[in-house]
């Protein structure tokens, strides 16, 4: 009863921060578009209807710029790539991009022959944002020289997800815990077991019994 | 005259001063701030009246910045300048104005010229100045 | 028990559409900014590589209509309303909004001084999304004659949200219920109570124990 209770309320606590960091999420994204996108257009606008315009060269490079921001800023608010090349080239994009220039050893394999994505978008949607988190963490924090993403079957109809790095794991006093509090809630709500490990580089494994 | 311009982006508070010097040659100082609360104090310090205020910052936004302002000294005359075209912040800006405030709203898209004017319009002669393009979503 | 944990399992699944219904509401802004802006900055740019470039004024046209476009996708995008002007006036835009030239009376009340504005900012957002769908299903579904919005004090650290109708009511068989039902997601998840009962027009009434 009271167990249970205190269960409850913690769901309570952590679905609600995580449904504030969804919103704060968005209105980045406004802050970005008011403070980049819109800034840039506007300094566009003034120097071409300033004294000394530029040449269409020099223009059409200013252009390029604000596309290319852009599209940065769209590629990060909508996961389009996992609805269009499915969940594993999704995983693989997004680890490209995280770990950037750094020399880093990166494999992304999937065991299941797509069993991410017979999976109900919701929770598809889920996964994906753990895995995002997780790859984010490893690329920022682990002082990794491989990161690994791996898909694997579970029992007969389940599957596993696991992201591994190689680097210095996750230290006993955290400044802050909002990333991983984020990845515990998101694997709650979609029924999924999940564990954070050093052993000794960080690994964070997501487990789903029943897929599809 | 002294004159607080209160802006995070640097391209827009280099261009709001560069048309201060060129339309107000009554204007003997200019202050920058970078977000509403350094505004705020530079306002205080300098007994400041004569403000160009941006929205949009982060460490307090303009308008709680100027409900501040106009808290402490209500004949402070500000002219906003802003990103935002819809009539919801301007009216949102009429509810806080104190009564026989002077106040102007300009858009950061606004030619150089009408910002002249609005500038020279709030600031100097203490009159409400709204930007035409304001319109309703 | 056994009904703890039922009520657990309800509140996982609730929450979890809640956090889908907000990714796709990223999600459609991402793909308005690809349809729309980079679309536009992709005209533009190819007009200013053509053969026959445009002059200055036609261009600065071009990027003022781009300009105008993205402001309007920023403001219908972000509550920023919300943080500069708080919790009263942005609730009596989005009415405004919501009726568009409707022949429909309408009022804001606000009898607590801006309490709202004094709660947790997490907390504030929720109850401003809850206004805002009962506000939306009212102006959509009610054929109303007025809308009202009123917010109380509720004993001596509370405050209770009301957006009453005059219209139809809530019909028995409901094709659909999601807007519904995450109305009563967010008031669960700020431990808030709500109701949502017709007499006999319909009233979403939602109260919050303490405040701030
Ligand atoms: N793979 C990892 N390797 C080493 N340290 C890690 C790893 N993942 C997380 N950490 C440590 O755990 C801390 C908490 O991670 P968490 O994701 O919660 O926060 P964050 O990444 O710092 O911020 P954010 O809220 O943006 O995610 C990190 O600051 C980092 O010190
Ligand atoms: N104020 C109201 N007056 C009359 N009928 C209403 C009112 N609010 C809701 N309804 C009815 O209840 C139904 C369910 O509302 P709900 O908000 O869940 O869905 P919706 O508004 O149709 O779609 P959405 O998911 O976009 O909100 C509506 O379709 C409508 O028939
Ligand atoms: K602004
Ligand atoms: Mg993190
Ligand atoms: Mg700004
Ligand atoms: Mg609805």
């Amino acid at each position: 009863g009271q167990q249970a209770e205190a269960r409850e309320e913690g769901l309570r606590r952590d679905a609600l921060e995580l449904t504030q960091t969804l919103e704060q999420e968005r209105q980045r994204i406004g802050m970005d578009l008011h403070d980049q996108t819109l800034a840039d257009l506007t300094r566009l606008l003034r120097t071409v209807t300033g004294g000394a315009p530029p040449g269409g060269e020099d223009l059409a490079q200013q252009i390029t710029e604000i596309i290319d921001d852009l599209r940065r800023m769209i590629d990060t608010a909508v996961p389009t790539l996992l609805d269009l090349f499915g969940f594993a080239h999704a995983v693989q994009v997004h680890l490209e991009r995280a770990i950037g220039a750094d020399p880093i050893d990166i494999d992304v394999v999937d065991l299941t022959n797509g069993a991410p994505d017979r999976l109900d978008p919701t929770v598809r949607t889920a996964l994906f944002r753990i895995a995002q988190e997780a790859i984010n963490n490893a690329a920022r924090h682990s002082g990794a020289r491989w990161i690994a993403v791996r898909i694997e079957p579970l029992g007969t109809s389940g599957l596993v997800m696991t992201v591994r790095d190689d680097g210095r794991g996750i230290p006993a006093d955290l400044q802050r815990s909002s990333g991983l509090a984020h990845m515990r809630t998101r694997a709650r709500l979609i029924s999924a077991g999940i564990d954070i490990l050093n052993q000794p580089g960080c690994t964070v494994r997501v487990m789903l019994e029943h897929c599809g | 005259m002294k004159v607080l311009i209160v802006e995070d982006d640097q391209f827009h508070s280099t261009f709001v001063q560069e048309a201060l010097v060129e339309a107000l040659p009554e204007v003997t100082e200019i202050v920058h701030a970078a977000n509403g609360a350094i505004g705020e104090d530079e306002a205080r310090r300098g007994e400041i009246d004569a403000i160009v205020m941006d929205l949009q910052m982060d460490q307090r936004n303009g308008i709680e910045a100027a409900r501040s302002i106009w808290a402490e000294r209500p004949q402070s005359r500000i002219l906003f300048w802003s990103n935002y075209a819809d009539d919801a912040y301007l009216r949102g800006i009429a509810h806080i104005v104190p009564e026989d405030s002077a106040y102007g709203y300009v858009l950061k898209t606004a030619s150089r010229a009408r910002l002249k004017l609005a500038l020279r319009a709030v600031l100097v002669e203490g009159q409400i100045m709204v930007d035409r393009e304001i319109h309703r979503l």
